[in-house]
């Protein structure tokens, strides 16, 4: 699926839930289902800075595009982790650092969006496309 | 005087607003706390009649806010009973006068292998600075244990005022914890050693009787965005002698006495602290803030507090799997918690939902979060204007919070 | 856009109050100016729907305002164009932000016989702190001279940068001379030989247009108050590289990323150099102020002001017994003088007596009355809002000091 | 003439002028029969802190009474300061401690008590106490 596509979807899926709360039990139902980061990369060199919980992320590059997998101490943060990772992992360095993120304020979640540090998504974003850039350099340099 | 909790509300307009269409129910007054309308109305006068800049200024806004600027030094002196007016610095919060004192005293007495004490619930503000100065001193800084109910012992306390110790520096009420630390006693047993100690009241002021005449501390800093004033003013309490014998900190503008292009000369006290422009809206702020808090009574606030933790550590112990930490016996309105083992950060944001603003996490006090082997807490902390009713819409939320992440 | 000098007028309420029974003119912009109404409504605002304290919290209050407050160093970073937004932080004002640079990145570099270049024109708050550090490390103050007319001789600075130059610190305007320095070719002078500058530039913010990229200055210093916002805030402008070689200046609060007992690792710019609780009213009244001037056309009000100091030199120099003092090509809106051999106090008592607020003594600036030995001038300085009218009245004042003291 | 009567007669003086003009007219007047302090007294000891203009200020006692002269660079400040001499100069020290100096406030000067570093009224005042005080106790300790 494309990047978009993936977008859409889970803008239906938020669609069908008219209040906070069942948007926040959905997010949590998510939480429990992120792709879990491998025990070995839960360490402070994979840790997002920025973040009031804790967020490990680690990305590999396989057949031209980046899986990604993550963990979280809090919830609702791993919920938005898999969202992220929903849209991004699996894609190309190039969509990724080209990705448009608006909807997360399509579904509700822009109060996660503020450029503060006593939430990670901005940091998660920020880190997610920097491993990005990281890949494409490193291909374009082979 | 009667304390009237309806009248006290209706002075503090945020509460009339809503947050997601729900009351603003405000429980994270130990972060900041909001202003009663004279405040406001204090600022706006000042900005529409009379801003000027103060001090050698010969026009006549000039001079009426010069009188104005230091009466207001003179009834803040007297709110917290300072000894002498002059004794009372503005700076712009309590990380500055703590950071001040580390400068201009610490700096001057510190020498190689000399110890400071601090507590372990320190603030960072009232931590990395002597931090800091211990490392540029080669000195040590020596930590005050407490219990895990938050309370510190006075004899172990007792036996660390050694002879190489230079300063103590105390929080008069902890931010996290809540407890109120018996300081007058701890600043007698300091100075039966001729020890000198510095007191972070951020948390005090406007919320229990600051009294430095009794309380004898040297130096004693508090904020004014902490106690119903704007944000960008602090105090600095000083014994004169001290000041005298501290160098500035700041220096420029108005703190000087005599200047020519290779030599200074100081002010006296308490101008030699004052370098630049001074935040004259935000002292006549504070000042209407204060004022504000003597005619609603401070005893009385500080009851009414009380009577909020009492009851929201009630109700709070009677939901399964919260865990209440600081329990000191002489407590202030903080309450800090968790709810079985849900992320503080998970907790808040469903709390936050409510239209309940508390604050989570480490709450700038990193070393109390690693002696209880957390990563950080709940905080709901009361101000004047909460109630009852305010603390059971938080049990509400912390029931939603339970069947949520339960 | 056109520049309605009525509608100007009636946006700062504060010149609609009479002094004495007389309209208030105000004419003592270099000491602070005044507000317009969009900046005291924003303060309101802010304190009576939206006030919280910022970083970290999750309440949604908290959540607007960290927006809010990090769109406005967006937004100020933008109107003085500096490279990265993160290389502009909020200090107290341009003694801070001074004295900040003296104490990290200037202790840091200097050394023993170092010299540090200051001009003979500095604010005492430009001046001090670098003779309190040359003191401290036994370094050498070098003070450029500057000629009768208030002109900096660039060929003079440029044989005083050496090899042991390891700063210049530069006013970009006088803020009693009223002299444009020539600070971007100063600054590619110093830049040649890999010295660093400082450009304090609190007289020029909202008076002449900042372009830090087009300067390419190390650092620029200035404060909220003298650009129309409210007191309490400055800026100070630093390159990425020296921000992240220096030292944090205070510690405590939100400037910190880890904490132990014992040990401390800092957060990153501009985080580190802003201990303790932010003054988030005046970021987000400042942020109102520069969008008001951006509004009311900045080069328009240059021109302005700049037509108001040619009319008043011409007026001023039609009194018989008035001595100008400033008389650079390149030069704001500022009118130092004297009137015969009449002390400033004599004649400011009596200017006031006509609701004319000017200013009277050294400015701050005591070395540049020493070099005209003289103790003091009058000086009349321009914002945006003042009129040809007004300088007409301040004339007619001038007359009757003279008519008494003559 | 007790301190009372002089102060009654100062407000009587200046109640003639109805605007601040004359009144700093007189003032002015007033600034010019200053009793000039011996040149030898102009030093920085004798200067007093404080005040825009330049105020030097002498005292000695004489027949349990204490003589001040003084001089100002300013000429307003040179009246304020004539004022001041004719109230507390000739008084005993007791007198001038405990002088009240309302009459300031009713001949319209007011402005001038401020607390301010910007006028040097209140230093001045405070220095011709602190010379009474310091006479009184060294006669005591005669
Ligand atoms: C040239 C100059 N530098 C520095 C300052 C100090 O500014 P602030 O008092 O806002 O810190 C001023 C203001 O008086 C000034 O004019
Ligand atoms: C105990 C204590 N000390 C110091 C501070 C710092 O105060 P400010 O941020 O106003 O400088 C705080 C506030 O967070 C505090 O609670």
């Amino acid at each position: 699926m494309s990047m978009e596509e993936i977008q859409e979807q889970i803008i239906t899926e938020f669609s069908y839930f008219d209040d906070w709360l069942d948007r926040y039990n959905h997010l949590i139902e998510m939480g429990k289902s992120v792709p879990l980061i491998n025990e070995k990369y839960k360490t402070k060199n994979y840790l997002i800075g920025g973040c009031q919980s804790r967020v490990w992320l680690h990305a590999a590059m396989k057949d031209g595009v980046i899986i990604f997998s993550a963990d979280s101490d809090a919830v609702i943060t791993k919920g938005i982790v898999n969202l992220l990772i929903r849209v991004f992992s699996g894609q190309t360095p190039d969509t990724i650092i080209d990705a448009d993120i608006s909807f997360i304020d399509e579904i509700g979640l822009k109060e996660h969006l503020s450029p503060t540090r006593s939430n990670g998504l901005m940091s998660m974003i920020k880190q997610m496309k920097l491993y990005a850039l990281a890949f494409k350099t490193k291909s374009a340099n082979q | 005087m009667t304390f009237d909790i309806n009248k006290i509300r209706s002075d503090f307009p945020i509460l009339q607003r809503k947050i997601y269409d729900k009351p603003l129910i405000y429980l994270d007054n130990a972060a900041t706390t909001q202003k009663p309308q004279i405040v406001i109305d204090r600022i706006t006068d000042y900005y529409t009649y009379e801003n000027a800049n103060i001090h050698r200024g010969v026009h006549y806004l000039s001079q009426i806010d010069t009188t104005a600027f230091e009466n207001a030094r003179e009834y803040i002196a007297r709110f917290i009973n300072a000894p002498k007016k002059e004794e009372v610095i503005f700076t712009k919060g309590t990380t500055e006068s703590i950071n001040l004192v580390a400068a201009s005293f610490g700096r001057k007495i510190l020498n190689k292998d000399d110890e400071v004490l601090v507590t372990a619930m320190e603030h960072h503000s009232n931590l990395v600075p002597w931090q800091m100065l211990c490392y540029e001193k080669e000195a040590r800084l020596k930590v005050i244990p407490y219990s895990d109910k938050g309370e510190i012992n006075l004899s172990t306390y007792q036996m660390m005022l050694g002879d190489k110790t230079k300063i103590v520096a105390l929080p008069h009420i902890s931010n996290t914890l809540g407890s109120i630390n018996p300081v007058k006693e701890m600043i007698r047993m300091a100075h039966e050693k001729n020890i000198p100690v510095l007191i972070d009241g951020a948390q005090a002021l406007s919320h229990l009787k600051v009294d430095i005449a009794d309380l004898d501390c040297d130096f004693y800093c508090c904020s004014g965005h902490k106690a119903y004033g704007p944000m960008g003013v602090g105090i600095l309490y000083g014994k004169t002698e001290h000041l005298n014998f501290m160098d500035p900190y700041q220096t420029g503008g108005e703190m000087v006495e005599h200047v020519t292009l290779y030599e200074t000369s100081f002010n006296e006290i308490p101008f030699k602290f004052e370098a630049g422009t001074p935040n004259v809206e935000a002292v006549l702020g504070m000042e209407a803030a204060l004022h504000y808090v003597e005619e609603t009574g401070l005893d009385e606030i500080t009851a009414h507090e009380k009577n909020l933790l009492v009851y929201g550590t009630k109700k709070l112990q009677q939901i399964k799997g919260v865990q209440i930490y600081g329990k000191a016996a002489e407590k202030a309105g903080i309450l800090s918690f968790l709810i079985d083992d849900i992320h503080s950060f998970d907790a808040g944001t469903i709390i936050d939902k409510f239209g309940i603003a508390i604050r989570t996490g480490h709450h700038c006090a990193q070393p109390v979060m690693n002696k209880f082997g957390i990563p950080g807490t709940v905080r709901a902390s009361f101000a004047m204007y909460n109630t009852r009713e305010e603390i059971d819409k938080l049990v509400e939320a912390i029931l939603q919070v339970k069947k949520m992440f339960g």
